[in-house]
């Protein structure tokens, strides 16, 4: 089985840029309900640079492509999100440590544990980390049962889009939507959202790896 | 959408373009998108620099001057900036004597800034302080949530932290003014229309001809409650009521009372506002040391208005006095 | 309707109680509805007065000050004062030297500048002389008509001949000014939307979301033609092109470029059709020499901008850059 | 038959009042289409303070109600529309002579030659003059053929009236709609449709005087 390589991550970056440039306008959408209008043109502002950053300079070293992600996310995202993505690939970046599916998975719980650290969320805030916690746990559990990347990305791509549909009800304790207070319920949280296409470009883009 | 731009997506650059033309006496770095005092850095001042999402004209870059602010990041439309535009700006403004970060209370805004100061601080030994602001009544204070945002308060700490820094005074002290003037300031604003983000390019909430939004943020953001469009002299007293009963504003020298237009608001609304809010301070026995009427802190193209108070005392009317040079603000000699 | 007034009738009254709460440095007198400076009159000093219907503002009490106007009248929304306003005005700043009536060519406002003037004369010796502008060329010039209404260049009329009179110009020399600037003036403006005049509780004109009205004043007239919305870069050439042929403005001394927006504008936008402007004056030639950005002269809520240009030279650029101290236009010593 | 008195000359105005007041909306409609939406409010605005000037002073004389509706529309109404009604009011008083049909004539082809002189406008220039203009001279020709003033007074309303018809067409030269040049064809004009409520109102008002 092919190895989880600087080309399959590289993968998984561009599978993610895609997925949010066509989601743009409903993360936007998302946005607008409990927020301010931007997260779709954030993070597709973003990936679209990410994904350029390594066209023009392609790494060879998998938490290469990682960091360059990061650092290219923080300089051209802003807002809540420039950060925290930021910070998830940043931390994958200096976790990563093999090729394999469990190096990738702590890289993911590297990421998870930074964003954490970064935002001062907890789950249940309805942020981002309502879709990325549940997806982190579920490919752990996977990995630990012995299945392959492939069907622990799914398994975790289910639990992310679980905890983002979980996030409608909540009313929001962290980032923008707290502002509105109970208002802030019946609405999807939109880090969520977009986190769940992360997780499920890496399930798309990294099947049979691993 | 009707807006006087070109593609959605060069707004900001555009604009900044354009304050560069219309202000030769600011310096705008347009790669790192910082607009900076002319003669920044001041050798052995304080160098304040603050900045935020784009869209709420004039705050910041408009607040750039002489007894106010030494640089201001310019974000996209309503996103933060990232850290190194905030580093860029700590660096230009630098004088030896320490900068201060003016931060509104956004996750993203105190994120990005954080990170800058990080950046800034590898590097060198330059000292960074950061102060937060937060004066919207409209939202909850709580350990527990991401807390009250930064809105009026901001323009007034720019302001009176500003003049103090021209005074010459060091970091701490300079930074201490800052804090003084968000612990003793508080707003409420309210929306009559939504605004539109240019990237999104539909308003971003839709508001019936008969309804307005009570507890309005500067993003466009919805409000805390939807109520019945009601004459200016209720609207006043749904805003001022909440302010003073989060903090007693009686007494001492009185208020700085900052009624501000949200960016579509006509200056002949905002002082018929002005006389409402004064009506409501004069019968809560609150009296007004001084004001600030117009549309300084925006969002975008909305429609309402917000009103900031903040308990003056001597010191904060001599620096409220003191001269302001900024293509926004601009008083004394 | 959604506007931050109470009852409409009593707009013009409640906001000019507001302007005087603002600015404590005016004296206004609400019976007349005329806003002076605190120290009128200037023994000496050439008056000046000006005045029109409201719903433009800052436009003209917020130009009362030190180097500008002594006095402004307030009529209703969009109507011009009544002539007994305006003589009070002029009584009220006349110090010896003459007063000047800085008039927009309306048909309403000439002929009660006119009646007020006759009332003053027909009782004192007070020398009063009007200057007329006329600048907007979205207006055919011809005998045959009312001509062209004065717009833009009566904020640059008011600022420059208030700098000659505060040098202690007797009436002429300061008329002359007046005159000047008027005769090297243009200017041409355009809405995205219309406004609504608060006693007409709807948009004067409807304008479908993909079209914009090109050659409108500054009372929610329509304009002269409806065209496809169009791209910031190209409304500044539809703006620019137009005044440029109807006089020629290169060479000499530069421009003062003045854009301007019309109330519902949001200054991000203003920056970034100043940046077009001058990139379309640079294609065809012509120098700027000062500038001035903002929502000076607006027609309610309307979204929409405008472009004056005054071909300048040394002596309209010195008293330009003379002090002047009002609400809304300040800078100098 | 009684005299075109001080009574006589109130009902008129008071019914001018009542008719501005009731069109006080399609007035401002057809300024909003051609000038600045106030014309319907202004004149209602003046009306209102004649009406209550003549009820806080009821004037004897019938030049003196006359004035009294000058002064208070002059100093309440202002725009174009205040000095040219105001001047009417104003030259008609100084001109009225006698409480018969011919002296209301004379007043008020001095009302319309005030007019004139203070807008320096034209008949065919799309202001108030198109129909003040054909009902003066409908209500001179008519006494001269001696019809009694009712009569004259109704045709000077039908003059009137279709004096501001034949507004719609024209491109006006005087006043706020020529700012729109051709763009004002197609409109009646504001001024030419209040002035045939206030000669409408004379021949409701003065019928079976003089
Ligand atoms: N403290 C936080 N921790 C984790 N995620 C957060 C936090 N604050 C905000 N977020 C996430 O960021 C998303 C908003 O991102 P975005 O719209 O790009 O930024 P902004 O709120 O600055 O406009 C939210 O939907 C939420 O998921
Ligand atoms: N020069 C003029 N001579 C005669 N009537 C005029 C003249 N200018 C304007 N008018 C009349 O005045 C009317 C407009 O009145 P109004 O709307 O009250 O004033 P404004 O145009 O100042 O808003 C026009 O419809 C026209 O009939
Ligand atoms: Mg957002
Ligand atoms: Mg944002
Ligand atoms: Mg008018
Ligand atoms: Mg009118």
């Amino acid at each position: 089985m092919s190895a989880v390589d600087a080309a399959a991550l590289t993968a998984w970056v561009r599978e993610f840029a895609r997925l949010v440039h066509e989601q743009r306008d409903a993360l936007t959408q998302l946005d607008a309900a409990i927020g301010d209008a931007d997260h779709g043109a954030n993070l597709d502002r973003g990936m679209t640079a990410a994904v350029a950053a390594l066209e023009a300079q392609p790494a060879d070293d998998p938490a290469a492509v990682l960091k360059t992600v990061a650092t290219t996310l923080i300089k051209t995202v802003g807002g809540a999100s420039g950060p925290l993505y930021g910070t998830f690939f940043l931390r994958a970046a200096g976790a990563l440590d093999g090729d394999d599916g469990r190096a990738l998975a702590a890289a993911v719980r590297a990421g998870y544990d930074g964003v954490v650290a970064r935002g001062k969320a907890e789950r249940g805030d309805k942020t981002m980390l309502d879709a990325l916690g549940p997806a982190t746990d579920a490919l752990d559990e996977a990995l630990a049962a012995g299945k392959p990347l492939g069907e622990a990305l799914g398994a975790a791509a289910q639990a992310a889009a679980a905890g983002r549909d979980a996030t409608e009800p909540l009313v929001a304790r962290k980032g923008r939507a707290s502002y509105l207070g109970e208002r802030s319920a019946g609405h999807v949280d939109p880090g969520a959202a977009s986190t769940t296409l992360l997780v499920e470009a890496a399930a798309t883009a990294l099947a049979g790896r691993g | 959408m009707k807006k006087l731009i070109n593609d959605p997506a060069d707004v900001v650059p555009e604009a900044l373009r354009g304050l560069a033309a219309a202000h030769p006496e600011l310096r705008v770095d347009h790669e790192n998108r910082v607009v900076f005092r002319g003669d920044a850095p001041r050798q052995g001042k304080v160098g304040l620099v603050s900045g935020g999402g784009s869209g709420h004209e004039p705050m910041h870059a408009g607040f750039v001057g002489v007894g106010m602010l030494d640089a201001a990041c310019a974000g996209e439309v309503f996103t933060s900036p990232v850290p190194d535009q905030m580093a860029a700006a700590t660096r230009g403004v630098d004088g030896g004597a320490g900068v201060l970060h003016i931060v509104k209370n956004y996750t993203g805004d105190v994120m990005n800034f954080e990170m800058a100061a990080e950046l800034v601080q590898a590097e060198s030994d330059t000292e960074v302080v950061s102060v937060v602001t937060d004066d919207d009544v409209a939202v909850q204070d709580s350990l527990y949530t991401a807390g009250r945002r930064g809105v009026g308060v901001t323009v007034l700490v720019e302001k009176l932290a500003g003049a103090a820094a021209e005074e010459g005074r060091p970091l701490a002290a300079v930074a201490d003014i800052a804090k003084r003037v968000n612990v003793n300031g508080r707003s409420m604003g309210m929306a009559l229309t939504s605004c539109t983000v240019p990237a999104a390019g539909r308003p971003t909430f839709d508001l019936p001809d008969d309804e307005m939004e009570i507890g309005i943020g500067i993003h466009g953001e919805p409000g805390r409650r939807r109520v019945p469009l009601a004459p200016a002299r209720e609207v006043a007293e749904m805003l001022v009521e909440p302010v003073l009963s989060d903090l007693d504003m009686t007494g001492g020298d009185g208020v700085i009372a900052f009624v501000n237009g949200m960016g579509g608001t006509p200056l002949l609304e905002l002082y018929l506002m002005y006389a409402e809010v004064v009506a409501v301070l004069e019968k809560a026995g609150v009296g007004v040391a001084r004001n600030l009427v117009g549309s300084y802190m925006t969002s975008l193209d909305m429609a309402g208005c917000s009103v900031t108070l903040l308990k003056a005392d001597d010191e904060l009317l001599r620096l409220w006095d003191a001269p302001v040079r900024t293509p926004s603000l601009r008083w004394g000699a």
